[in-house]
Protein backbone atom coordinates (compact mmCIF):
# COMPACT_ATOMS: atom_id res chain seq x y z
CA UNK A 1 0.00 0.00 0.00
CA UNK A 2 1.51 3.33 -0.57
CA UNK A 3 2.44 5.50 1.44
CA UNK A 4 0.46 8.99 1.43
CA UNK A 5 1.27 11.54 4.03
CA UNK A 6 -0.07 15.56 3.95
CA UNK A 7 0.81 17.25 6.69
CA UNK A 8 2.65 20.66 8.29
CA UNK A 9 5.34 18.42 9.85
CA UNK A 10 8.59 18.11 8.31
CA UNK A 11 9.54 14.18 6.78
CA UNK A 12 12.66 12.42 8.17
CA UNK A 13 14.01 10.79 4.74
CA UNK A 14 16.57 8.24 6.63
CA UNK A 15 13.20 6.98 8.61
CA UNK A 16 11.36 7.11 4.50
CA UNK A 17 14.80 5.42 2.90
CA UNK A 18 14.52 2.50 5.57
CA UNK A 19 10.68 2.17 5.30
CA UNK A 20 11.19 1.70 1.67
CA UNK A 21 14.72 -0.52 1.89
CA UNK A 22 12.78 -3.16 4.53
CA UNK A 23 9.82 -3.65 2.41
CA UNK A 24 10.86 -7.20 1.42
CA UNK A 25 14.23 -9.03 0.57
CA UNK A 26 13.40 -8.21 -2.87
CA UNK A 27 14.33 -4.73 -3.01
CA UNK A 28 17.25 -3.36 -5.06
CA UNK A 29 16.68 -0.21 -5.51
CA UNK A 30 15.45 2.76 -3.94
CA UNK A 31 14.82 6.17 -5.58
CA UNK A 32 14.16 9.13 -3.75
CA UNK A 33 13.55 12.57 -4.66
CA UNK A 34 12.93 15.37 -2.38
CA UNK A 35 11.90 18.99 -3.74
CA UNK A 36 12.61 21.93 -1.36
CA UNK A 37 12.11 25.56 -1.75
CA UNK A 38 14.61 27.51 -3.60
CA UNK A 39 15.97 30.73 -3.49
CA UNK A 40 15.66 32.44 -6.69
CA UNK A 41 17.42 35.94 -6.23
CA UNK A 42 14.25 37.65 -5.88
CA UNK A 43 13.69 38.51 -2.61
CA UNK A 44 11.51 35.15 -2.02
CA UNK A 45 10.97 34.66 1.43
CA UNK A 46 8.23 31.65 1.55
CA UNK A 47 5.99 29.24 -0.07
CA UNK A 48 2.94 29.02 1.24
CA UNK A 49 0.75 25.93 0.08
CA UNK A 50 -2.59 24.98 0.17
CA UNK A 51 -4.71 22.06 -0.60
CA UNK A 52 -8.12 20.65 -0.72
CA UNK A 53 -8.36 18.01 1.81
CA UNK A 54 -9.54 14.81 0.91
CA UNK A 55 -9.28 15.20 -2.79
CA UNK A 56 -5.58 15.39 -2.44
CA UNK A 57 -5.39 11.89 -0.29
CA UNK A 58 -7.44 10.58 -3.00
CA UNK A 59 -5.77 11.40 -5.67
CA UNK A 60 -2.10 10.76 -3.97
CA UNK A 61 -3.64 7.34 -3.01
CA UNK A 62 -4.46 6.50 -7.04
CA UNK A 63 -1.40 7.87 -8.42
CA UNK A 64 0.73 5.82 -5.91
CA UNK A 65 -1.25 2.90 -7.36
CA UNK A 66 -0.60 3.70 -10.84
CA UNK A 67 3.31 3.95 -10.23
CA UNK A 68 3.41 0.70 -8.48
CA UNK A 69 1.11 -1.38 -10.89
CA UNK A 70 3.08 0.45 -13.96
CA UNK A 71 6.71 0.16 -12.66
CA UNK A 72 6.23 -3.39 -10.38
CA UNK A 73 7.03 -1.55 -7.94
CA UNK A 74 7.54 -3.53 -3.97
CA UNK A 75 5.52 0.15 -2.87
CA UNK A 76 6.08 4.03 -2.90
CA UNK A 77 5.76 6.61 -0.66
CA UNK A 78 4.35 9.93 -1.12
CA UNK A 79 4.42 13.50 1.26
CA UNK A 80 3.42 16.43 0.70
CA UNK A 81 3.79 19.39 2.68
CA UNK A 82 1.57 22.41 3.49
CA UNK A 83 1.41 25.86 4.63
CA UNK A 84 4.04 28.26 5.14
CA UNK A 85 8.25 26.90 4.30
CA UNK A 86 11.06 28.94 4.55
CA UNK A 87 13.47 28.82 1.45
CA UNK A 88 15.31 25.34 1.95
CA UNK A 89 12.58 23.73 3.92
CA UNK A 90 11.40 20.24 2.11
CA UNK A 91 8.02 20.37 0.19
CA UNK A 92 7.56 16.99 -1.30
CA UNK A 93 9.34 13.65 -0.60
CA UNK A 94 8.56 10.71 -3.29
CA UNK A 95 10.42 7.01 -2.86
CA UNK A 96 9.78 4.37 -5.14
CA UNK A 97 11.38 0.21 -4.10
CA UNK A 98 11.86 -1.93 -7.09
CA UNK A 99 13.71 -4.82 -7.55
CA UNK A 100 16.28 -3.27 -10.40
CA UNK A 101 17.14 0.60 -10.84
CA UNK A 102 15.38 1.46 -13.70
CA UNK A 103 12.06 0.82 -12.74
CA UNK A 104 12.72 2.92 -9.39
CA UNK A 105 14.04 6.20 -11.13
CA UNK A 106 11.24 6.00 -13.81
CA UNK A 107 8.60 5.20 -11.48
CA UNK A 108 10.14 8.56 -9.11
CA UNK A 109 10.23 10.84 -12.02
CA UNK A 110 6.59 9.68 -13.00
CA UNK A 111 5.26 10.17 -9.39
CA UNK A 112 6.58 14.12 -9.17
CA UNK A 113 6.05 15.09 -12.64
CA UNK A 114 2.48 13.95 -12.25
CA UNK A 115 2.03 15.09 -8.71
CA UNK A 116 2.60 18.44 -10.14
CA UNK A 117 -0.04 19.40 -12.22
CA UNK A 118 -2.33 16.47 -11.09
CA UNK A 119 -2.82 16.78 -7.16
CA UNK A 120 -5.06 19.44 -5.43
CA UNK A 121 -2.18 21.58 -4.21
CA UNK A 122 -1.64 25.63 -4.86
CA UNK A 123 1.60 28.02 -4.60
CA UNK A 124 1.72 30.94 -3.32
CA UNK A 125 4.69 32.91 -2.74
CA UNK A 126 5.71 35.19 -0.38
CA UNK A 127 8.77 38.08 -0.99
CA UNK A 128 10.44 40.47 1.62
CA UNK A 129 9.17 43.59 0.41
CA UNK A 130 5.92 42.43 1.30
CA UNK A 131 4.78 41.30 -2.11
CA UNK A 132 2.57 37.81 -2.10
CA UNK A 133 1.56 36.17 -5.24
CA UNK A 134 -0.04 32.91 -6.86
CA UNK A 135 2.49 30.73 -8.71
CA UNK A 136 1.64 29.89 -12.34
CA UNK A 137 1.43 26.76 -13.64
CA UNK A 138 3.65 26.04 -16.29
CA UNK A 139 3.19 24.84 -19.76
CA UNK A 140 6.69 22.96 -19.35
CA UNK A 141 4.62 21.08 -16.04
CA UNK A 142 1.92 19.94 -18.12
CA UNK A 143 4.35 18.87 -20.65
CA UNK A 144 6.10 16.49 -18.42
CA UNK A 145 3.38 15.01 -16.66
CA UNK A 146 1.73 14.23 -20.21
CA UNK A 147 4.81 12.94 -21.56
CA UNK A 148 3.71 9.80 -19.04
CA UNK A 149 -0.05 9.53 -21.06
CA UNK B 1 -34.61 15.03 -0.50
CA UNK B 2 -32.88 18.28 -1.07
CA UNK B 3 -31.49 19.38 -4.02
CA UNK B 4 -28.75 21.13 -2.81
CA UNK B 5 -24.94 21.05 -3.79
CA UNK B 6 -22.20 22.65 -2.16
CA UNK B 7 -19.62 24.34 -4.24
CA UNK B 8 -16.40 24.98 -3.34
CA UNK B 9 -13.24 27.56 -4.37
CA UNK B 10 -9.65 27.10 -3.68
CA UNK B 11 -6.46 29.25 -4.27
CA UNK B 12 -6.82 32.38 -6.34
CA UNK B 13 -10.19 31.61 -6.90
CA UNK B 14 -11.54 31.59 -3.30
CA UNK B 15 -9.69 34.75 -2.69
CA UNK B 16 -11.13 36.48 -5.73
CA UNK B 17 -14.62 35.19 -4.76
CA UNK B 18 -14.61 36.12 -1.38
CA UNK B 19 -15.09 33.32 0.65
CA UNK B 20 -14.62 29.04 0.56
CA UNK B 21 -17.49 28.05 -0.39
CA UNK B 22 -21.51 27.86 -1.61
CA UNK B 23 -24.45 26.29 -1.63
CA UNK B 24 -26.65 26.31 -4.57
CA UNK B 25 -30.04 24.26 -5.15
CA UNK B 26 -30.21 22.86 -8.28
CA UNK B 27 -33.57 22.77 -10.60
CA UNK B 28 -35.82 19.96 -9.56
CA UNK B 29 -36.12 17.22 -12.37
CA UNK B 30 -33.48 18.72 -14.55
CA UNK B 31 -29.99 16.90 -15.48
CA UNK B 32 -27.59 19.84 -14.25
CA UNK B 33 -24.00 19.74 -16.20
CA UNK B 34 -21.33 21.62 -14.57
CA UNK B 35 -21.88 23.94 -17.43
CA UNK B 36 -25.55 24.44 -16.13
CA UNK B 37 -24.25 25.18 -12.75
CA UNK B 38 -21.47 27.65 -13.63
CA UNK B 39 -24.62 29.40 -15.51
CA UNK B 40 -27.08 29.04 -12.27
CA UNK B 41 -23.54 30.64 -9.76
CA UNK B 42 -23.58 34.08 -12.21
CA UNK B 43 -26.94 34.11 -12.81
CA UNK B 44 -27.03 34.31 -8.46
CA UNK B 45 -24.10 36.43 -8.27
CA UNK B 46 -23.07 38.92 -11.40
CA UNK B 47 -19.37 39.26 -9.61
CA UNK B 48 -18.79 35.01 -10.19
CA UNK B 49 -19.50 36.02 -13.22
CA UNK B 50 -16.80 38.14 -14.07
CA UNK B 51 -14.36 36.15 -12.14
CA UNK B 52 -15.25 33.22 -14.02
CA UNK B 53 -15.17 34.62 -17.54
CA UNK B 54 -11.18 36.19 -16.29
CA UNK B 55 -10.22 32.35 -15.29
CA UNK B 56 -9.67 30.81 -18.97
CA UNK B 57 -8.01 27.64 -17.06
CA UNK B 58 -10.67 26.68 -14.45
CA UNK B 59 -10.62 23.69 -13.55
CA UNK B 60 -13.71 21.21 -11.57
CA UNK B 61 -13.82 18.15 -9.35
CA UNK B 62 -16.82 16.77 -8.52
CA UNK B 63 -16.85 14.77 -5.44
CA UNK B 64 -13.08 15.10 -4.82
CA UNK B 65 -12.39 13.46 -8.49
CA UNK B 66 -11.21 15.66 -11.77
CA UNK B 67 -13.97 16.24 -13.58
CA UNK B 68 -14.93 18.18 -17.61
CA UNK B 69 -17.47 20.61 -17.94
CA UNK B 70 -19.71 18.12 -19.57
CA UNK B 71 -19.88 16.16 -15.81
CA UNK B 72 -23.53 16.03 -14.60
CA UNK B 73 -23.81 16.91 -11.11
CA UNK B 74 -26.26 15.01 -8.55
CA UNK B 75 -28.31 16.47 -5.79
CA UNK B 76 -25.35 16.40 -2.33
CA UNK B 77 -22.70 16.58 -4.74
CA UNK B 78 -19.59 18.34 -3.77
CA UNK B 79 -18.33 20.87 -7.02
CA UNK B 80 -15.14 22.29 -6.59
CA UNK B 81 -13.70 25.35 -9.14
CA UNK B 82 -9.73 26.30 -8.73
CA UNK B 83 -7.34 27.56 -10.98
CA UNK B 84 -4.39 24.68 -12.60
CA UNK B 85 -2.81 22.75 -9.45
CA UNK B 86 1.16 24.14 -8.57
CA UNK B 87 2.37 21.09 -6.60
CA UNK B 88 5.28 19.71 -5.57
CA UNK C 1 33.51 19.25 -5.45
CA UNK C 2 31.42 15.79 -5.68
CA UNK C 3 32.00 14.13 -2.52
CA UNK C 4 32.84 10.39 -3.22
CA UNK C 5 33.72 7.97 -0.35
CA UNK C 6 34.61 4.15 -1.11
CA UNK C 7 34.12 2.38 2.53
CA UNK C 8 33.28 -0.84 3.79
CA UNK C 9 31.06 0.89 6.58
CA UNK C 10 26.94 1.84 6.09
CA UNK C 11 26.10 4.94 5.28
CA UNK C 12 23.73 7.36 6.55
CA UNK C 13 20.64 8.47 4.14
CA UNK C 14 19.28 11.19 6.04
CA UNK C 15 22.80 12.80 6.72
CA UNK C 16 23.76 12.52 2.95
CA UNK C 17 20.58 14.63 1.66
CA UNK C 18 20.93 16.99 4.43
CA UNK C 19 24.22 17.98 2.89
CA UNK C 20 22.98 18.18 -0.40
CA UNK C 21 20.01 19.97 0.26
CA UNK C 22 21.88 22.29 2.46
CA UNK C 23 23.95 23.55 -0.41
CA UNK C 24 22.82 26.18 -1.19
CA UNK C 25 19.60 28.40 -1.03
CA UNK C 26 19.67 27.73 -5.13
CA UNK C 27 18.82 24.26 -4.83
CA UNK C 28 15.49 22.69 -5.69
CA UNK C 29 15.46 18.96 -6.08
CA UNK C 30 17.78 16.09 -4.92
CA UNK C 31 17.50 13.17 -6.49
CA UNK C 32 18.69 10.10 -4.38
CA UNK C 33 19.24 6.66 -5.15
CA UNK C 34 19.84 3.51 -3.41
CA UNK C 35 20.93 0.11 -4.27
CA UNK C 36 20.85 -2.33 -2.33
CA UNK C 37 22.04 -6.02 -1.61
CA UNK C 38 18.55 -8.38 -3.27
CA UNK C 39 17.40 -11.47 -2.41
CA UNK C 40 16.73 -13.31 -5.10
CA UNK C 41 15.31 -16.53 -3.95
CA UNK C 42 17.78 -18.53 -5.03
CA UNK C 43 19.74 -18.98 -1.89
CA UNK C 44 21.91 -15.73 -2.58
CA UNK C 45 23.29 -15.14 1.21
CA UNK C 46 25.95 -12.12 0.67
CA UNK C 47 27.97 -10.28 -1.98
CA UNK C 48 31.18 -9.52 -1.58
CA UNK C 49 32.58 -5.99 -3.57
CA UNK C 50 36.27 -5.76 -4.99
CA UNK C 51 37.85 -2.62 -6.36
CA UNK C 52 40.83 -0.96 -7.23
CA UNK C 53 41.62 1.44 -4.74
CA UNK C 54 43.07 4.61 -6.31
CA UNK C 55 41.57 4.05 -9.44
CA UNK C 56 38.13 4.10 -7.51
CA UNK C 57 38.54 6.87 -6.41
CA UNK C 58 39.35 8.81 -9.64
CA UNK C 59 36.62 7.04 -12.06
CA UNK C 60 34.23 8.04 -9.48
CA UNK C 61 35.35 11.69 -9.06
CA UNK C 62 35.66 12.58 -12.53
CA UNK C 63 31.94 10.86 -13.00
CA UNK C 64 30.79 12.82 -10.52
CA UNK C 65 32.41 16.60 -12.10
CA UNK C 66 31.34 14.93 -15.30
CA UNK C 67 27.26 14.88 -14.09
CA UNK C 68 28.06 18.44 -12.68
CA UNK C 69 28.78 20.21 -15.48
CA UNK C 70 26.59 18.31 -18.16
CA UNK C 71 23.31 18.47 -15.60
CA UNK C 72 24.16 21.67 -14.07
CA UNK C 73 24.20 20.40 -10.55
CA UNK C 74 25.05 22.00 -7.62
CA UNK C 75 26.63 19.25 -6.26
CA UNK C 76 26.28 15.62 -6.52
CA UNK C 77 27.40 12.48 -3.83
CA UNK C 78 29.09 8.92 -5.05
CA UNK C 79 29.00 6.43 -2.01
CA UNK C 80 30.21 2.62 -2.52
CA UNK C 81 30.83 0.06 0.02
CA UNK C 82 33.20 -2.45 -0.32
CA UNK C 83 33.64 -5.80 1.50
CA UNK C 84 31.22 -8.17 2.41
CA UNK C 85 26.86 -7.08 2.31
CA UNK C 86 24.00 -9.42 3.43
CA UNK C 87 20.71 -8.99 1.68
CA UNK C 88 19.12 -5.98 2.20
CA UNK C 89 21.82 -4.14 3.09
CA UNK C 90 22.96 -0.70 1.80
CA UNK C 91 25.62 -1.12 -1.42
CA UNK C 92 25.73 2.31 -3.07
CA UNK C 93 24.31 5.84 -2.75
CA UNK C 94 24.05 8.18 -5.50
CA UNK C 95 22.65 11.84 -4.94
CA UNK C 96 22.44 15.00 -6.81
CA UNK C 97 20.97 18.51 -6.13
CA UNK C 98 20.13 20.61 -9.10
CA UNK C 99 17.95 23.68 -9.17
CA UNK C 100 15.17 21.73 -10.93
CA UNK C 101 14.03 18.47 -10.81
CA UNK C 102 14.69 17.41 -13.96
CA UNK C 103 18.24 17.70 -14.11
CA UNK C 104 18.49 16.17 -10.61
CA UNK C 105 16.68 12.68 -11.66
CA UNK C 106 18.34 12.79 -14.56
CA UNK C 107 21.69 13.29 -13.26
CA UNK C 108 21.27 10.29 -10.73
CA UNK C 109 20.14 7.67 -13.63
CA UNK C 110 23.28 8.60 -15.05
CA UNK C 111 25.46 8.69 -12.11
CA UNK C 112 24.29 4.68 -11.54
CA UNK C 113 24.49 3.97 -15.07
CA UNK C 114 27.80 4.85 -15.64
CA UNK C 115 28.86 3.56 -12.33
CA UNK C 116 28.44 -0.01 -13.02
CA UNK C 117 29.91 -0.68 -15.95
CA UNK C 118 32.34 2.34 -15.69
CA UNK C 119 34.02 2.06 -12.46
CA UNK C 120 36.40 -0.97 -11.26
CA UNK C 121 34.20 -3.01 -8.63
CA UNK C 122 33.45 -6.48 -9.13
CA UNK C 123 30.46 -8.32 -7.23
CA UNK C 124 31.22 -11.91 -6.09
CA UNK C 125 28.05 -14.07 -5.10
CA UNK C 126 28.11 -16.27 -1.65
CA UNK C 127 25.25 -18.69 -1.51
CA UNK C 128 23.85 -20.90 1.41
CA UNK C 129 24.66 -23.85 0.37
CA UNK C 130 28.34 -22.89 0.05
CA UNK C 131 28.80 -21.75 -3.43
CA UNK C 132 30.58 -18.58 -4.86
CA UNK C 133 30.56 -17.53 -8.09
CA UNK C 134 31.72 -14.14 -9.70
CA UNK C 135 28.83 -11.95 -11.18
CA UNK C 136 28.53 -11.60 -14.89
CA UNK C 137 28.09 -8.07 -16.57
CA UNK C 138 25.46 -7.80 -17.77
CA UNK C 139 24.35 -6.57 -21.71
CA UNK C 140 21.69 -4.73 -20.54
CA UNK C 141 24.02 -2.61 -17.75
CA UNK C 142 26.29 -1.53 -21.20
CA UNK C 143 23.79 -1.12 -22.93
CA UNK C 144 22.60 1.46 -19.71
CA UNK C 145 25.46 3.20 -19.48
CA UNK C 146 25.71 3.90 -23.39
CA UNK C 147 22.45 5.56 -23.72
CA UNK C 148 23.71 8.12 -22.32
CA UNK C 149 27.07 8.27 -24.89
CA UNK D 1 66.61 3.94 -14.34
CA UNK D 2 64.34 0.97 -14.12
CA UNK D 3 62.61 -0.41 -17.27
CA UNK D 4 60.19 -2.35 -15.04
CA UNK D 5 56.11 -2.03 -14.89
CA UNK D 6 54.09 -3.26 -12.50
CA UNK D 7 51.19 -5.30 -13.67
CA UNK D 8 47.87 -6.01 -11.19
CA UNK D 9 45.54 -8.48 -11.46
CA UNK D 10 41.69 -8.01 -9.96
CA UNK D 11 38.39 -9.92 -9.27
CA UNK D 12 38.49 -13.22 -11.17
CA UNK D 13 41.85 -12.89 -13.03
CA UNK D 14 43.18 -12.39 -9.80
CA UNK D 15 41.79 -15.56 -8.63
CA UNK D 16 42.58 -17.71 -11.75
CA UNK D 17 46.34 -16.05 -11.78
CA UNK D 18 46.67 -16.97 -8.14
CA UNK D 19 48.39 -14.00 -7.26
CA UNK D 20 47.66 -9.87 -7.07
CA UNK D 21 50.26 -8.29 -9.25
CA UNK D 22 53.34 -9.08 -11.60
CA UNK D 23 56.94 -6.78 -11.79
CA UNK D 24 58.04 -7.09 -15.82
CA UNK D 25 61.06 -5.91 -17.30
CA UNK D 26 60.51 -4.40 -20.57
CA UNK D 27 62.72 -4.54 -22.97
CA UNK D 28 65.25 -1.41 -23.72
CA UNK D 29 64.53 1.16 -26.56
CA UNK D 30 61.17 -0.49 -27.96
CA UNK D 31 57.78 1.53 -27.65
CA UNK D 32 55.66 -1.43 -25.87
CA UNK D 33 51.84 -1.16 -26.37
CA UNK D 34 49.46 -3.55 -23.85
CA UNK D 35 49.05 -5.77 -26.73
CA UNK D 36 52.94 -6.09 -26.71
CA UNK D 37 53.00 -6.73 -22.37
CA UNK D 38 50.37 -9.31 -23.00
CA UNK D 39 52.86 -11.21 -25.39
CA UNK D 40 55.67 -10.90 -22.53
CA UNK D 41 53.61 -11.87 -19.77
CA UNK D 42 52.52 -14.78 -22.19
CA UNK D 43 55.90 -15.72 -22.73
CA UNK D 44 56.77 -15.29 -19.01
CA UNK D 45 54.44 -17.32 -18.03
CA UNK D 46 52.30 -19.97 -20.59
CA UNK D 47 49.48 -20.57 -17.94
CA UNK D 48 49.05 -16.55 -17.83
CA UNK D 49 48.58 -17.00 -21.50
CA UNK D 50 45.78 -19.68 -21.17
CA UNK D 51 44.12 -17.18 -18.49
CA UNK D 52 44.03 -14.54 -21.03
CA UNK D 53 42.85 -16.36 -24.04
CA UNK D 54 39.90 -17.40 -21.78
CA UNK D 55 38.98 -14.32 -21.28
CA UNK D 56 37.56 -12.23 -24.27
CA UNK D 57 36.23 -9.71 -22.34
CA UNK D 58 39.73 -8.77 -20.63
CA UNK D 59 39.87 -4.90 -19.70
CA UNK D 60 42.99 -2.69 -19.18
CA UNK D 61 43.74 0.54 -17.17
CA UNK D 62 47.16 2.13 -17.54
CA UNK D 63 48.25 4.40 -14.27
CA UNK D 64 44.35 3.28 -13.22
CA UNK D 65 42.70 5.27 -16.30
CA UNK D 66 40.68 3.03 -18.71
CA UNK D 67 43.00 1.82 -21.49
CA UNK D 68 42.76 0.36 -25.16
CA UNK D 69 45.19 -2.49 -25.92
CA UNK D 70 47.05 -0.09 -28.07
CA UNK D 71 47.62 1.76 -25.19
CA UNK D 72 51.76 2.76 -24.85
CA UNK D 73 52.84 1.27 -21.87
CA UNK D 74 56.28 3.23 -20.26
CA UNK D 75 58.51 2.14 -17.67
CA UNK D 76 57.31 2.50 -14.31
CA UNK D 77 53.59 2.46 -14.93
CA UNK D 78 50.51 0.37 -13.37
CA UNK D 79 48.80 -1.62 -15.63
CA UNK D 80 45.91 -3.59 -14.40
CA UNK D 81 43.86 -6.49 -16.04
CA UNK D 82 40.55 -6.91 -15.00
CA UNK D 83 37.10 -8.75 -16.30
CA UNK D 84 34.50 -6.02 -17.37
CA UNK D 85 33.18 -4.28 -14.17
CA UNK D 86 30.36 -4.97 -12.05
CA UNK D 87 29.60 -2.54 -9.44
CA UNK D 88 26.26 -0.45 -8.17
Amino acid sequence: MPRIVVTSDRFDVGQEAARLSGLSAGVGGLSLFIGQVRGQGDGLESLTLEHYPGMTEAILTQLGQEAVERFQLLDCTIIHRVGTMGIGEPIVFVGSAAAHRAEALQATAFLIDRLKTGAPFWKREQFADGRSAWVDAKAADDNAAAAWD
Amino acid sequence: MTLEVTVLYFASLREQVGREQDKVVLPAGATVSVCALLDILSQNDPELKAIFERMPRLRVAINQALATFDGVVKAGDEIAFFPPMTGG
